[in-house]
């Protein structure tokens, strides 16, 4: 039995007195211990979908269908207090800016205690005691010191790993990761990754993935989601994808990462026009008009997410050819 | 920190220097001023001649600034020509009633303001919202004296709610300890005292607090939704906090910062809303003194003082409002 | 200087960074689509729109000569008694046998008058001071901010007090005067702030980069996009202008020429005077003045709103 | 209604009380009361307090050092003169004084004293406490005092040493009888003793208090602890001390005043400068009289039962001519502008209750009144026509009119300036009003510059004498009336003013009346208009003053 189950996710928006659809009918599942990777580029929904599995989209103004079954319950159909309870405890989430993310007129410590006499009912001395210890156990330094500090007064590599230890506290089962390292300096994101890495299969957390960055991707996750347009458009184990993507989009993707292995004065690969100028998948495929491999199949038809290699799935009507992988 | 205090002492004296200077030289320049005032209608051209020589109006410009300068840097500022009592006696008698209501005017603007700014904020775009942000507007748009006045009307003479004017009820024969009378009562447990004093300041203090309240609401609506927005609000929601743990400790906190800076704002504000009220409830505070020493007396020697007054409060306002700020925001601290 | 004008000041930028991203024209075009959008603003609009009909068309509108005293009206006319409304005079009577409708729609007129004067002013040596801090730089900027922070903390109406106090006579420019010289530091802080911002901008370094000269630069591509936010401030001081002067009159500090038809003089003399003869006298003033006021409010917040790029999607 | 809110207002101060005793427990204050526990007791009882609203702070409590009506209210209750008025009227009658008469010359002035007067602080009223008086002030030292003596150096002409000086001595025959010997006649008395300013204070309290010592602090003057704190009269009433932060001056019952004693036991002057606040207060119940009601309230109050007391006018406003313009030294122009006046339209539209168009510069009661002078009434085209005549067609005048001030003969100079300055124009002279604040330069333009071709101003009379009407306006030359060439005027007034037997000095200033008006026309009399006094139904025994000198002995408040 999966963890977590999201079926036919949908968020639709009211956007200038119109309705957009944010995610359109996203399904995948992520197992006990397992990193799942969700990629596509800014806009595609990836963020919108974790934070509606969260319950953390504003209510008014969205309309949130499918399912998302966390250990069997919908966690759509949760009153919020039940939500709450389960929010932190269960189900720990980390986001992209670490400052903003953290309260500046808080002390560090209180900002981690917080969740754990909240979902601990730990008493305030005995939860800074074990913030203490879990700021120590992201690799923050001096971490007596830093219980009484402000968020300002640390470094943004700390800040994200503080996040991490605010996320990780109650020991949750799934973690949500939302593009953690793309606000921090290179040599700091390796680190971050490392530390992330570590502690996931270290406490056989769960873990959803959420980057525009296939290189995180790549070292992290056991199977991957592209989306694009609020759709999966393929999804594969890590290697699969890597190793032969079937989708143009991702195709496309992994060939805009620059590699050292390609010859120097190659160009890069890249994607045509970008996200913003899609055109509804009711129409066929919203890829199509960036789309290198475009056939007159793609445009008019619904393209359907089937089933494909290794249990993966690929929404395409003209894939790229499968390679042998290398 | 010292550094910091002792340049705005530095800054504060020159600031002093520079416009009792000005103000000195001034008012020399006006026609009419003591001489009329101190004179009243029956004055014989001999009384005035000995009058300006009494003042020493008589001698060189420079010969008197030195006098005066001489005289204010020693505490002196004179008589009030008014009155004849020390201008400071004047001032000093007049600052607790300007405290006094200005304190329950603030106290009013942020007990209300707050919880309606986020009440307003909570329920963005609604009923309440609406009518929220009209009252606000009607408020800053209301000429307050005319609202005092109507108040006034309706709540004292219509219907016998409140008294009409003044700080406490005459013959009350209260003791007067630090000039705010409803503490005096409280201290001196003269408690019909206090609470005759407190309910002679409910209009005043709604009166001076419209504006106040309007632009507190306003800001702290505007501050809330700013929050309510953050990064570190999803965070708190992501932890699974309780909805008033949510609130208190992470909406509000933040949410107040800019709501502090509002109210040192006012300071300033409030002195002028001040002139209105008191005049409006006979209210003996700074505000009553000024229209006093201006409007039919010219009473110089106290309109000095008062400017002189107005820097210096203003500057120690200024110095009050950055320490609480660094109490308030974490991120000042450090500087 | 301090955290509190640190904080005002700051503010200020802050507006002007807003309306300054983006280029002028099509600003300017996007706004007013958005402004016609805008509720708010249309509100605002509409009040202000007739208030200036009613004030242009004034000797049209009115039936009366705003200072003639009619015998028909001082006939009953004494101190405890003020005639209502009559044939010909549907507003009746003011307090020395005039005709209270025509000096209202007059009133229109010098109300705008005062409210124009007032903010235009301080919205000319605003600009100026502003316009040499921002293109200027340098020591004179320096200057010309430390001043403005000192003048920020005064209120208009203790500035307009303090100048009735200093001048032989309080009259109708003393309050026009005191409310232009508070605006003064508002106007040049916020056009300098967002000048400063266009001069990093890519169009004024192309400018430079193309050698076109420091004045047209100012002149031609600076300013005109810094002078979004100094129109909403502009709209927002006039309120304030004619609620002091309404002030200046209740403390019997404005102007004093009663044969004026102002709303502020007619509400802060009369009608506190007359209220309990008369309570028209102070009522309809008051409420042109509400109105009116609230009327530039609500412009000026629409057009914030729809100025702000925040806004914009 | 109105009656039933002080009730209402009571009950809710005992809820406030509650709710303000219940903060406080927990120990909110240790600091001890040290008042008397019998203060609120007092407010409750029925007539042991008598409020009274007045209308601006007194200056201080030495009376010679005052001149203003305000300061004199409290110190007329405080202090007796020598000779007063009988109560609702300008005629004199004895004060501290029995009786008082006067040589054939006029110069010596003979006081029979009261037998058994007290002061305050037990030291006895006698000759020699009267002259000590007189002494006191022909000998005031230093410019800073006597520049305070308003009234003493426009009556007495100057100080010790001063040529001007008219006070030569004062001896006390026996411990009844002062002798007040003056270098020269002056029409002025008897009268001028009455005025509040020469009030006998008593001579131990001055010396001890040190009362003479008034010092120049910057640019004003601090009193002596006698004028602030210890002011020691005769009077129905002793002083209680001022609070100034409440604006509250308590007197108290004298129980040795030599007269009829007060009925009340405490009075409390409290100061309300807003006359619509007074009015409200009085509404409110919280102030059992008012002084200088808004002239547009009287009816109001009167028909919601409440006393309006109206004073006998005893004041003129006028309008002021100023013959620097060479245009205005034709009587002619003078006369049309007098004419041009809608002097009846103004009095019915604006004048306070009770007031008349005034033809003469002094009210009807005072001696010398002529009631056969020239009337100018209102008439447009002989105004056109006279200003034709006299080729004054298209004159443009500066008219001086004041700010910032509300004088009992003048509640609103604003509005009085604008019905005028319209009447004016209505003639065809062009008006270009110019307003002066009070103290701000209106009085300095006017009086002392003379800069204004017109201007309203008046006066408020203190005795019953043409002198102090007419003599001071038109006495001597003055920058106001810019009138250097009429001499003939000043003659008169000086002959009249001179003049000791009565009817002769009655015929003589009754044609200095006629000629002003028909002759001269130096300034055009406008009205007399009467202030009031407000009361609730409850009090009684509130006489009036023309002078606006009440004494409150005789009030008593009934249930």
């Amino acid at each position: 039995m999966p963890l977590l189950d999201v079926r036919d996710l949908s968020v639709v928006f009211q956007r200038d007195n119109k309705p957009f659809t944010a995610v359109d009918g996203v399904s995948f599942t992520v197992e006990p211990g397992q990193a799942v990777g969700l990629v596509g580029e800014s806009g595609c929904g990836k963020s919108v979908t974790s934070l509606a599995i969260m319950g953390l989209l504003p209510r008014r103004g969205n309309k949130v269908t499918g399912e998302v079954l966390f250990d069997d319950t919908d966690l759509l159909k949760l009153r919020p207090q039940e939500l709450r309870d389960r929010r932190g405890r269960d189900i720990g989430m980390i986001f992209q800016d670490p400052l903003s993310s953290l309260n500046p007129v808080i002390p560090l410590g209180l900002q981690v205690a917080e969740v754990l006499e909240r979902h601990q009912g730990k008493k305030r001395q005995e939860a800074l005691r074990e913030a203490r210890k879990l700021l120590d156990a992201v690799g923050i330094p001096d971490p007596t010191r830093r219980l009484k500090e402000f968020p300002h007064q640390l470094s943004g590599g700390m800040r994200q790993r503080a996040l991490i230890a605010i996320a990780l506290a109650c020991k949750p089962r799934l973690l949500i990761a939302d593009e953690p390292t793309t606000a921090l300096d290179v040599t700091i994101q390796a680190q971050i990754l490392t530390l992330l890495k570590e502690l996931v299969e270290g406490s056989g957390t769960a873990l959803i993935m959420i980057t525009h960055d296939l290189g995180v991707v790549a070292g992290l996750c056991d199977t991957v989601n592209v989306l694009y347009a609020g759709k999966v458009v393929e999804r594969a184990a890590r290697h699969d994808l890597f190793g032969a993507p079937r989708h143009p989009y991702t195709h496309g993707l992994l060939q805009s990462v620059p590699r050292l292995d390609v010859e120097r004065g190659g160009r890069l690969h890249q994607i045509r026009g970008s996200v913003n100028d899609n055109i509804p998948w009711s129409e066929g495929c919203a890829f199509a008009p960036r789309c290198d491999r475009v056939i007159d199949a793609c445009i008019g038809e619904t393209v359907p997410l089937e089933p494909a290699f290794r249990g993966g799935a690929l929404r395409c009507t003209n894939p790229v050819p499968q390679e042998v992988p290398a | 920190m010292l550094r910091v205090v002792s340049r705005r002492l530095i800054q504060l004296f020159i600031t002093l220097l520079a416009l009792m200077t000005l103000i000195f030289f001034w008012l020399r320049s006006l026609p009419g001023g003591p001489v009329d005032a101190l004179l009243g209608e029956r004055a014989t051209p001999e009384t005035r001649a000995r009058l300006i020589k009494a003042l020493g109006y008589d001698e060189p410009i420079w010969v008197q600034y030195g006098h005066f300068l001489k005289n204010v840097v020693t505490g002196n500022f004179g008589n009030s020509i008014r009155t004849g009592e020390p201008v400071m006696d004047v001032i000093s008698r007049s600052f607790p009633a300007t405290v006094e209501l200005a304190v329950a005017a603030i106290i009013i603007a942020i007990g209300l303001g707050v919880p309606l700014g986020y009440l307003a904020a909570r329920h963005r775009g609604r009923a309440l919202d609406n009518a929220t942000i009209i009252l606000t507007l009607v408020g800053i748009s209301i000429p307050i004296f005319f609202l005092g006045y109507l108040l006034k009307d309706w709540l004292t003479q219509s219907v016998h709610l409140f008294p009409p004017s003044g700080r406490i009820s005459t013959g009350m024969d209260n003791t007067d300890v630090t000039g705010l009378f409803v503490l005096d009562g409280l201290l001196t447990r003269e408690f019909d005292a206090s609470a005759d004093a407190l309910w002679h300041l409910v209009l005043p203090a709604l009166t001076l607090a419209t504006i106040p309240l309007a632009i507190i609401i306003r800001i702290t609506r505007a501050s809330v939704l700013d929050v309510l927005d953050a990064d570190y609000i999803r965070t708190a929601e992501a932890k699974g906090l309780r909805n008033p743990t949510v609130r208190k400790r992470h909406v509000l906190r933040n949410a107040m910062l800019p709501v502090v800076t509002i109210i040192g704002l006012q300071t300033g504000a409030l002195l002028a809303g001040a002139v209105l009220t008191e005049k409006v409830y006979n209210w003996g505070g700074l505000g009553t003194l000024i229209t006093d020493s201006i409007s039919g007396s010219r009473d110089y020697p106290v309109l000095q003082a008062l400017i002189l007054l107005a820097a210096v409060v203003f500057i120690v306002v200024n110095l009050l409002v950055d320490l609480s700020y660094a109490i308030i925001d974490p991120r000042v601290r450090v500087r | 200087m301090s955290q509190l004008a640190e904080h005002k000041r700051r503010r200020i930028d802050e507006l002007t960074a807003r309306t300054a991203e983006g280029g002028g024209v099509s600003l300017f075009r996007d706004a007013g689509r958005r402004l016609l959008r805008n509720p708010t603003a249309i509100v605002g609009a509409t009040i202000i729109l007739l208030f200036l009909v009613i004030a242009i068309f004034a000797p049209l509108v009115a039936p009366h000569d705003p200072v003639q005293r009619f015998p028909e009206l001082t006939k009953d006319l004494t101190v405890d008694n003020i005639p209502g409304p009559t044939a010909g005079h549907p507003f009746g009577s003011d307090p020395l046998g005039r005709d209270f409708m025509s000096r209202m729609i007059y009133g229109a007129r010098q109300t705008m008058f005062v409210g124009v004067l007032a903010t235009l002013i301080g919205l000319l040596f605003g600009v100026l001071f502003g316009a040499v801090a921002g293109a200027a730089g340098g020591w004179i900027d320096v200057v010309i901010m430390r001043f403005t922070d000192v003048m920020l903390a005064l209120p208009s109406l203790l500035l307009a007090i303090t100048l009735v106090a200093l001048a032989r006579q309080s009259t109708q420019w003393t309050v026009i005067v005191a409310v232009a010289i508070v605006n003064v530091p508002i106007f040049a802080r916020l056009l300098r702030g967002s000048m400063l911002a266009q001069r990093e901008s890519d169009h004024v370094l192309a400018a430079r980069a193309l050698g076109v000269k420091r004045r047209d630069i100012v002149t031609r591509h600076m300013l005109p996009n810094s002078l979004t936010a100094v129109i909403v401030q502009a709209t927002l001081t006039f309120a304030v202008a004619i609620l002091d002067a309404a002030a200046l009159s209740f403390l019997g500090l404005g102007d004093p020429d009663i044969n004026r038809a102002e709303w502020g003089l007619m509400l802060g003399v009369d009608g506190v005077r007359y209220f309990e003869v008369r309570p028209e006298l102070a009522y309809f003033p008051a409420l042109a003045i509400i109105l009116v006021a609230l009327g530039f409010t609500l412009l000026g917040e629409g057009m914030r709103e729809a100025l702000d790029p925040k806004n914009r999607r | 209604m109105r009656a039933s809110g002080m009730q209402a207002f009571r009950l809710r101060t005992v809820i406030a009380a509650g709710v303000v005793a219940a903060l406080a427990i927990g120990g909110a204050g240790c600091a001890k009361s040290d008042r008397d526990s019998g203060g609120d007791e007092d407010k409750a009882a029925t007539g042991g307090t008598f409020i009274f609203a007045g209308a601006g702070d007194p200056k201080n409590f030495d009376p010679i050092f005052n001149d203003d009506g305000e300061s004199f209210r409290p110190i007329r209750q405080i202090y007796d003169t020598l000779v007063t008025h009988k109560p609702g009227t300008a005629e004199l009658t004895g004060g501290l004084a029995e009786s008082w008469s006067n040589d054939p010359t006029g110069k010596v002035w003979t006081f029979k004293l009261r037998q058994g007067v007290k002061f305050h602080d037990g030291s006895a009223l006698d000759a020699a406490a009267v002259c000590a008086n007189f002494d006191r002030w022909f000998n005031m030292k230093g410019e800073a005092a006597q520049s305070q003596m308003i009234y003493y150096a426009d009556v007495f002409g100057g100080f010790a040493g001063s040529p001007d000086a008219v006070y030569d001595n004062c001896k006390a025959q026996d411990a009844g009888t002062a002798v007040v010997t003056m270098k020269k006649y002056k029409g002025a008395f008897p009268g001028a003793f009455a005025l509040t300013a020469f009030s006998i204070a008593s001579p131990t309290a001055m010396k001890q208090y040190d009362a003479d010592k008034v010092t120049q602090n910057g640019d004003s003057f601090a009193y002596s602890a006698f004028a602030n704190e210890h002011p020691t009269g005769t009077g129905a009433f002793t002083y209680g001390g001022w609070n100034k932060a409440t604006g509250e001056i308590t007197l108290n019952k004298n129980p040795d005043y030599w007269g009829e004693k007060a009925k009340v036991d405490k009075m409390i002057i409290k100061v309300i400068k807003d006359e619509n606040t007074r009015k409200q207060e009085l509404r409110a119940g919280t102030v059992q009289a008012i002084d200088f009601p808004a002239p547009a309230d009287r009816k109001a109050l009167a028909d919601e039962g409440y006393k309006v007391l109206n004073r006998p006018a005893f004041n003129i406003l006028y309008l002021g001519i100023n013959q620097k313009n060479p245009k205005l030294r034709d009587l002619r122009v003078r006369q049309a502008i007098a004419y041009a006046l809608n002097r009846a339209q103004l009095v019915q539209t604006k004048g306070p209750g009770g007031s008349t168009v005034a033809d003469e510069f002094l009210p009807s009661t005072v001696m010398g009144y002529a009631p056969d002078v020239q009337k100018y009434d209102y008439n447009l085209d002989k105004a056109k026509q006279l200003l034709s005549e006299a080729g004054a067609t298209g004159l443009t005048l500066n008219f001086y009119y004041p700010t910032e001030v509300s004088r009992p003969y003048m509640p609103n100079p604003q509005e009085i300036f604008t019905v005028l300055a319209n009447d004016l124009q209505a003639a065809g002279i062009k008006i270009n009003g110019v307003p002066r604040p009070w103290n701000g330069g209106f009085k300095d333009d006017v009086q002392q510059f003379g800069k204004q071709d017109l201007h309203i101003l008046g006066w408020t009379g203190d005795y019953n004498d043409p002198g102090n009407f007419v003599g001071t306006f038109f006495g001597r030359e003055k920058e106001e009336f810019g009138d250097g060439a009429m001499t003939d005027m000043f003659t008169a007034i000086g002959k009249a003013d001179a003049t000791v037997e009565p009817n002769a000095k009655k015929a003589a200033w009754e044609q200095v009346n006629r000629d002003i008006a028909s002759k001269w026309l130096p300034a055009v009399p406008i009205w007399h208009g009467p202030p009031a006094l407000v009361t609730t139904k409850n009090v009684e025994g509130l006489v009036p003053s023309p002078l606006t000198a009440e004494q409150f002995n005789t009030v008593s408040i009934t249930k």
